[in-house]
């Protein structure tokens, strides 16, 4: 059972690793922001896993509610930055209308 | 009155968390729901003065197996979309406005989670009455608000229109 | 038994998050990515903190009962946030004034109020 | 340690700490270094080291990355080009880099392996704290008893820096003076005014109370699990700065103004501090909780050494929760506490 544990840890970090394709390669802003929350998630999901693997989930899961608060409130911190700011890209502000045949972003 | 239901809670969700049960620990229990619902007991019950608050708790409970299904529907839509050689052509997404007959902020924020859950379509905003909704494709759109409002506006006895 | 259900639900779990992480690379913009993500995250989490909650009832005392019921909590937590975090990120784009991706044909009837 | 996830794990953390570097989009890099963070945070847990975790995904993922928003939200989102320097200078401080970093990497193949048993550091100290930890404080976690009891000096001046951290904040945000006739006095609008972002506050007002409920959970049973004064009102501030996040900055400062916050940061590096003189009062050393039994009623020298540990690390969490507040509300607004994220 621990062996598939392990194999399930490893399956979700190699997804992680799609969702981190996002988070730096944007396009947007918000995408590395979706990218992020996913990665967020999954984390608190990995950090039980890893519990579950050592037998000491309840040292773990202390963590992963902390984990999963956290993530909450750094997403609502970044999506409350755009009630301010308008500017979805870093070059040229106020870049308001989008099309997604442009994927250059560095 | 809102403190003690505050501390109530607060207390029960101690014992959930603690596991433990001697005088010494459940004394901080007492003294740690005691600074929270001195905190921030007018975030959790706003008008102490509502009544069947239980009820509608108890009808959410009842809620939650349904928008499972839900969410079970939506992520096989979802899935199903995202796997299928030819998605450009089979979503159009599109932006929908529809106006709600709900009126407490409980009910609303239910209905919004609740639409973000289901199939294809995502609350964007929420300005006065009017929702603003984000649909992957005419068909879902188009069945919006639907059977959920009829529901949420059961949990939360809202009389008709 | 348990095993079996807990590998089940985990297996599950690790196929929606694959599905919608694919969903997530090949949406066309970044309103649909959101459909993928918002959803296929909530789930996946859902079937994979099932799985692992029904895995620590194994053994059953009292410390475990509790660990389920912390578990749960975050799942529930997680019920409540995750749709919270997806609005207000698609939120955010709408207020910075991204164009939703669309045939031409849907650009016209935005607009309308359909009660 | 379980090497395979180990391997996967790694390998996100180089990639993300890679371009958390290059991205020139500042509020790009603040989100991709947020999700180094909670990566960083796995890392530890998954070697065991769970304490440390906890404060990474407190400090690192959940409250800097917030306060990296704040800055890049007062100051410029774009990294200034700076054209510098010939290219001889960049290929010499690439050769140095290189050479370093080849130096460090052969260094660490000395390094003893993971949990070696028979490398010096687990040699001497730490089986006396393994062995004698129970017996001498009834303190089941190690980490907590290591840090506020037999290294109690050195948490308490930790304490003090993070105080100090925060009085530089409000010096330097109010290098002008101060721009507002003392705290702000004002009710925020009442809570149930209909704003247009509904769903985020309600769900904020649902959460923030039992975020504060575990934070003091975290703190009371730092004794016996992972968690303790630092991390728990790490998490305190955090739903504060959730409350001003979400509503504004007055809705946060009505629970604790600025007054009542420099005042309890003090309290809480007082209480540490008041607590290790009154051991020297009663006749030891300072900081030797033992001695407290005589005037803690009902305890002998090993419970009083647990609970003096209670008290110092609510004087910790006080000290934290206020400061990563403090720091919060001054960068976000300039200084001034009038318009928050």
């Amino acid at each position: 059972m621990s062996n598939f544990f392990i194999a399930t840890g490893v399956v979700l970090c190699l997804f992680m690793l799609l969702a981190l394709y996002r988070t730096i390669f944007g396009p947007t802003i918000i995408d590395r922001m979706m990218g992020a929350n996913i990665i967020g998630t999954k984390t608190t999901v990995l950090l039980i896993i890893i519990g579950t693997i050592y037998g000491r989930v309840d040292m773990f899961v202390d963590i992963a509610l902390a984990y999963a608060m956290l993530n909450f409130i750094v997403t609502i911190a970044a999506s409350r930055y755009f009630a301010h700011h308008k500017n979805i890209r870093a070059e040229g502000y106020g870049v308001l209308h989008y099309t997604p045949t442009k994927e250059a972003d560095k | 009155m809102r403190y003690l239901y505050t501390f109530l809670l607060m207390f029960g969700f101690w014992l959930l968390l603690s596991g433990k049960f001697d005088l010494f620990h459940l004394t901080l229990g007492v003294i740690s729901s005691l600074l929270v619902s001195w905190m921030s007991s007018d975030l959790l019950f706003i008008d102490s003065s509502k009544k069947g608050r239980l009820i509608e708790v108890w009808r959410l409970i009842l809620y939650i197996p349904w928008i499972l299904k839900e969410i079970l529907l939506s992520t096989l839509h979802v899935t199903w979309l995202a796997l299928h050689p030819a998605m450009k052509e089979k979503i159009a997404p599109r932006i929908v406005n529809f106006k709600t007959r709900l009126q407490s902020d409980a009910a609303r924020v239910t209905l919004a989670n609740s639409i973000t859950l289901t199939p294809g379509t995502i609350t964007v905003r929420i300005e006065g009455d009017v929702f603003t909704v984000h649909a992957l494709s005419d068909k879902v759109a188009s069945g919006l608000p639907g059977e959920m409002e009829e529901r949420i506006a059961r949990i939360f006895t809202e009389e008709r229109p | 038994m348990i095993n079996t259900l807990t590998i089940t639900l985990m297996i599950a779990g690790l196929f929606f998050f694959f599905a919608t992480t694919v969903g997530v690379l090949r949406f066309p913009d970044f309103y649909t990515r959101m459909h993928a993500a918002g959803k296929g995250d909530t789930l996946s989490s859902l079937l994979i903190l099932v799985g692992l909650a029904i895995y620590n009832l194994h053994h059953i005392s009292a410390g475990n009962i509790l660990v389920t019921i912390k578990i749960l909590f975050i799942l529930m937590f997680i019920f409540l946030a995750s749709p919270t975090a997806t609005h207000a990120i698609i939120d955010a784009g709408y207020e910075s004034g991204i164009k939703p991706w669309g045939k031409e044909s849907n650009r016209e009837g935005q607009d309308d109020l359909a009660d | 340690m379980i090497w395979q996830i180990d391997i996967m794990i790694l390998t996100l953390i180089v990639i993300c700490g890679v371009f958390a570097i290059s991205v020139k989009d500042l509020l790009g890099a603040a989100v991709v270094f947020g999700a180094y963070s909670f990566l960083m945070c796995l890392l530890w847990t998954e070697m065991g080291a769970v304490d440390v975790a906890f404060t990474e995904a407190a400090v690192g993922a959940g409250v800097s990355t917030v306060l990296f928003f704040a800055a890049v939200h007062r100051s410029s989102r774009q990294v200034k080009a700076r054209v510098s320097g010939r290219l001889l200078y960049k290929w010499l401080g690439l050769v140095a880099s290189g050479l370093m970093g080849g130096v460090l990497f052969y260094a660490s193949t000395d390094f003893p392996d993971w949990a070696d048993p028979a490398s010096p550091a687990s040699s001497h100290l730490s089986p006396h704290f393994i062995t004698q930890t129970l017996t001498e404080t009834s303190v089941p976690n190690i980490v907590t008893s290591v840090l506020a009891d037999y290294r109690g000096f050195d948490t308490m001046f930790e304490t003090a820096v993070v105080l100090t951290a925060g009085l530089a904040v409000l010096i330097i945000l109010r290098l002008g003076g101060c721009r507002t006739a003392g705290p702000v006095r004002e009710k925020s609008a009442a809570i149930q005014t209909a704003y247009k972002d509904s769903i985020i506050r309600f769900v904020t007002r649902m959460v923030v109370p039992f975020m504060q409920l575990f934070a003091l959970y975290v703190i009371a049973h730092g004794h016996h699990s992972p968690g303790g004064g630092f991390q728990g009102g790490v998490i305190l501030g955090a739903s504060f700065i959730l409350l001003a996040i979400s509503y504004d900055l007055k809705m946060a400062l009505n629970r604790i103004n600025e007054k009542a916050a420099l005042l309890l940061a003090n309290t809480g590096v007082l209480i540490y501090a008041g607590i290790g003189f009154l051991c020297m009062l009663l006749g030891a050393n300072f900081l030797d909780y033992s001695i407290l039994h005589r005037i803690l009623p009902a305890t002998d020298e090993i419970a009083a050494r647990s609970h003096a540990m209670l008290g110092v690390e609510i004087g910790v969490a006080l000290t934290v929760m206020v400061i990563v507040m403090v720091i919060y509300n001054n960068i976000v607004s300039n200084g001034t506490y009038e318009k928050g994220l």
